[in-house]
């Protein structure tokens, strides 16, 4: 394998970049219009344009980047998450292509995205699954019908698309009086999101955990599971921040989901990355709640546990390597890892969306901080798709040390010119049921409704002042008459900058 | 020179001179010494004296023009904090964070960013409770539900399902 | 201990800070006039000048730096190293106002920092030292009379100064008619670099690898070792490219060179941070050459192979914690670390030292790479002290692993506006030799001294005619009357710049 | 628009034109399209069709004036690629990196930093052969030796031991 397409963008387009350039191999960017200057056409060793800015017309276009994977030469195509990563069309037009899909079959992944279809699949593989609908509900089903199936699971219950992921389509259900409104609502954002109105329902578990648990399948029957990743902290059933392992898996539990996990991806003689998702609940049973065919948005806190990079592992298994990772280490955690996706949404504004030109940058270093980004100071963050910029990864030899050190990454994280959700996770990471261990999925909407629902933190007195000193200095500073500057390493950069404009 | 300055709804009297690179204060008649190095495009690093005893205290901050008005975002220990300067035009002076603020007469709720209307929640005439939906505005493929910041009676839905909007477009009129 | 004064500059300053708000513990920054504006400055939570830019007046002056340490009620100073770190005088200083100095006693930097009382501390502890003179050689001995005791030892011979370190006052005496001049040279270096030209000879071992042991102590008694740092790429006796492990360090050598680092370290009763160096000749046998009593520059390939954070470890120490390091983990290293010291030299110009303003700046990220940086862009890097920007370490499973990451870190890291040693390593990486891990202390001297000592690596053709495509439309696009930029993204950026300078 | 530059002692002659956001040049014959995103200060993405079949080639470029010239300093790769503008001032027409050239009657040696002269190796009439040490100057904490490209005899020599030394400071001149 000499030369990879990237069909995808932002983050993890860097990510896979780096790792085939860890790997010496050629990488073949995509791009739409609006990406022209975005970091991972700038690092990778090609670069396409595939259509306009919305991703219909560019990211989602089979036809255009099969095209490009042709004429550029490509051995191999890496979808990434997102986008058309579990889009079973996809990986068999890359087949017909002659170009390896770096993921499971496209049979598996048409198996695995039918939600109903997966949870069979798990029944088969002895694992418990959440008790619901094992048949679609389709759009022509009357409102009564689905009162009557939704009479026999029970409620509190959960409204799924059966083609869904990503929390899209997704509607809790708590009385019989709420039905009809989620039902509308649920069917309507499946349609929007996935073109299928099609939903299921499910039993809600009360106060449960989302557990996942990450394996990789070789093409020769190995099936090695890792240590599980805790992604209960939640807002709008997206996850906002992961960490591994979970504070609450026993050694003697993590053995039972991980095996759980190999016995789902065993039935489907699974390859590539996966990840089979659980919910636990407060007893200690678990429940199979779906499978994600690709690679997780969260996976660097694996590899920041194991030492294991996945992204190599995925491209190595793709072109036929026999797996040679050690099962046993790979499910014991070398310290803690904690994730938090830094998006670029305004957190004192019901999270608004927040594009725009970041002004400013700063990033965070040091031991133990990961940043896995595709941003950049002066870059102009799109409207059009996911408003994730960064994942900022911290490491510890406890789960102490790993929060203490994403404290202090996130305080030397600098943003300017659009709102992110730093301040948010610097809010979080001080909570004390956080701190904890303390929590199920409805943690953040809990807490984010607890006040009233604006400012998460908000500056004290002090903050005040520093900001009336600030406004002042620059209110004075740029007053015509007065020196424009403040020391002399300003002076060194007004003189640069007048240069620069020359 | 003297500066009204506006932070949290408060308005704060500056006396502030500089004297070689250092800043000397006085807010509300408490004094300051700052000293500040301008560092990138916004951003100031300050060594902050007076208040709690001599020590020197580092402070980062970046203050951003805000757009059509005088005023400034700071921004410090992660906080945007707004300040608005006395006698600045196109924004009036208070809390410019919300949407309008409860204390006017009408509610403009805008579209903070660009997308597309998706769904309109209410209609005209009709009464709304404070944090009631009004409009869910698709961007960044994700909708999003504008609230309303106080209760009232809408006045005008100036936009229809389906329709692209800028930033800054008006949506709902709550009078 | 609540709050700590570091009292050093640059990125090990900026290293002190981060491992402080791990712990949650308040920092104190001293700065002379042109680090005014540095990252250790703005980091810091409180900041206080100590003087003019020159050391002398500034980071050496144990005066002003212990008054600020009163001043500002610290209940501890960390030295970092160079600067004050090894001045036992400092140490002392430090106890004497009641502060905890974090470091050993002053008595052991004393009795360590004499590289002859040194070496006998480790022949009572039972270790081998290059053969050499037990005394040291002041100034006012005659040449005639070093020749004598030259003769006793044996050509080739070093020439190094009793108070050295960093590979000042060095000099290699291949045979007699050499001596002289180095003699002249040593000492003239050693006394402008330490104040003081006493003189000392050691036989030059014949292609010796140097080989580290970093041991920490604390004050129960024990002594904890950690899997050994290779430090054998030096330019001029400096270290440029550091690994851990040694590729040629077996289990058993491992065992025997850290048992003998203990050995030297529990003679002296030592406590805190500290390196023990060796020698190891091709056949094998490791000869103790000097112990340095502080933080070592390259300690974060050490943490990235054993996952302890040495500066807490440091500071816990200080404060009387008893070690709970695990001492079996300590020494088997976990997958492979290299570092790459990037300094602000033209490697195509002698390594001359290039200060300046940094222009543009883009540090390199994703799984496995950590940039340990005092810089960033804007920065103004100063001239009065050493040129070390940055650390760039990486982390893979293996050697190679490590390599490969390093390369496309190399090669992400962009800084503008002035020279680095960034192409030298790219170009150091790239060697068979260096792959192959075949080197011994010469290696660098003699490749570079091969084709002509003028660019380590050369653009080729195709690299050229990029240059005149990129200098081509720079050109045209700042002709007067054509548009100034490129891209929308230009228009943006140069908006920004002009309102800036309002 | 024609131009000539220089890289690597070579003149080339180009043909740029510009259509839109792509650039369409001529280097001594050969064709390449090139879409060109400006980064930055001095940055440069650039995609680059042409030469090697139809592929899209990503290069970073950074292309920063050179001081007291018309000529570039281009960063590609790594490396610093010196490119001269034919017609420029100021600066010669040849490699940018040499400290005056082997080709010039008199080699001028200068401090390529601050620091201080510690040791003057050479004496006025003395002969020196290439690489030979001249002075040594002391910046940021290192000795630094200053050396003859070529070989000559020395001319003048324009410092002393002790003495401090700006940037760009004549110390010796070997004829």
């Amino acid at each position: 394998m000499k030369k990879v397409l990237i069909a995808n963008r932002g983050e993890i387009a860097v990510r896979i970049i780096r790792a085939c350039r860890d790997m010496g191999i050629k990488t073949v960017a995509v791009y739409s219009d609006c990406d022209r200057a975005a970091l991972h056409v700038r690092l990778a060793d090609e670069a396409w344009p595939i259509g306009p800015s919305a991703p219909r017309e560019s990211y989602l276009r089979i036809d255009k980047i099969v095209d490009v994977a042709r004429r550029a030469g490509v051995d191999a195509v890496h979808p990434g998450y997102g986008f058309l990563a579990e889009n079973a069309q996809f990986a068999s037009a890359c087949v017909d292509a002659r170009v390896t899909f770096i993921g499971p079959s496209a049979k598996t992944i048409s198996l695995m995205g039918s939600k109903t279809a997966a949870r069979e699949t798990a029944l088969r593989a002895g694992v418990r699954v959440v008790p619901g609908t094992e048949q679609p509900i389709d759009e022509t089903a009357s409102e009564a019908a689905v009162r009557e199936i939704a009479d026999r699971v029970g409620y509190p219950l959960m409204l799924k698309a059966v083609a869904g992921g990503g929390g899209k389509g997704m509607r809790t259900v708590a009385s019989p009086e709420d039905l009809a409104g989620a039902l509308r609502a649920a069917r309507s954002e499946a349609l929007s999101a996935f073109g299928d109105a099609a939903v299921y329902l499910e039993r809600q578990i009360l106060a449960p955990r989302h557990i996942e648990v990450q394996v990789v399948g070789d093409e020769h029957g190995t099936i090695v599971p890792f240590v599980e990743r805790e992604c209960t902290i939640q807002r709008r059933h997206q996850k906002v921040i992961e960490e591994s392992p979970s504070p609450v898996v026993s050694a003697g539990l993590r053995d039972r989901i991980t095996s759980a996990a190999v016995a789902v991806a065993r039935t489907v003689n699974y390859t590539n990355a996966g990840t089979i998702e659980f919910l636990l609940d407060e007893r200690g049973e678990f429940y199979f709640l779906e499978m994600n065919t690709r690679l997780q948005v969260e996976h660097p806190i694996t590899e920041m546990v194991t030492g294991v990079d996945l992204v190599t592992t995925q491209i190595r298994v793709a072109r036929g390597d026999k797996l040679t990772l050690n099962a046993g280490t790979c499910v014991v955690p070398r310290g803690h890892a904690i994730e938090c996706r830094i998006y670029a949404e305004d957190p004192d504004n019901n999270f608004l969306p927040s594009p725009g030109r970041i002004e400013g940058l700063r990033v965070p270093h040091g031991p133990g901080v990961r940043d896995d980004s595709g941003a950049y100071e002066g870059e102009e963050v799109p409207i059009f798709y996911d408003p994730l910029i960064s994942k900022l990864i911290t490491w510890g030899d406890t789960r102490e040390h790993a929060i203490a050190r994403m404290r202090r990454a996130l305080a030397e994280y600098h943003v300017r010119g659009i709102k992110t959700t730093i301040p948010f996770f610097q809010w979080v990471l001080e909570d004390d049921d956080f701190v904890a261990g303390r929590f199920d999925t409805s943690f953040l909407d809990r807490k984010l409704a607890a006040p009233n629902g604006r400012a998460v933190r908000g500056p004290d007195a002090e903050h005040e002042e520093l900001a009336v000193i600030a406004a002042a200095i620059t209110e004075i500073t740029r007053t015509p008459g007065s020196a424009p500057t403040a020391s002399d390493s300003t002076r060194w950069r007004s003189t640069a900058r007048v240069e620069a404009l020359r | 020179m003297r500066l009204q300055l506006a932070v949290g709804g408060r308005v704060r009297t500056i006396e502030i001179e500089r004297r070689g690179n250092d800043f000397h204060l006085s807010i509300d008649g408490q004094t300051r010494t700052v000293d500040a190095a301008s560092i990138g495009v916004a951003g100031w690093s300050l060594l902050v004296r007076g208040g709690n005893g001599s020590a020197s205290r580092s402070v980062e901050a970046a203050v951003l023009p805000q757009k059509g008005s005088s005023g400034f975002d700071v921004h410090i220990d992660g906080f945007h904090i707004p300040v608005q300067v006395k006698g600045g035009v196109g924004r009036r002076f208070g809390d410019a964070r919300s949407q309008g603020g409860s204390s006017e007469a009408l509610l403009r709720v805008t579209a903070p960013m660009p997308g597309k209307v998706v769904r309109v929640l209410v209609k005209p005439g009709e009464e709304v409770t404070a944090k009631q939906g009004l409009v869910v505005v698709e961007a960044m493929k994700m909708e999003n539900e504008l609230r309303a910041a106080r209760g009232g009676r809408v006045r005008d839905v100036l936009v229809a399902e389906g329709q692209s909007v800028e930033a800054g477009a008006a949506l709902v009129v709550v009078e």
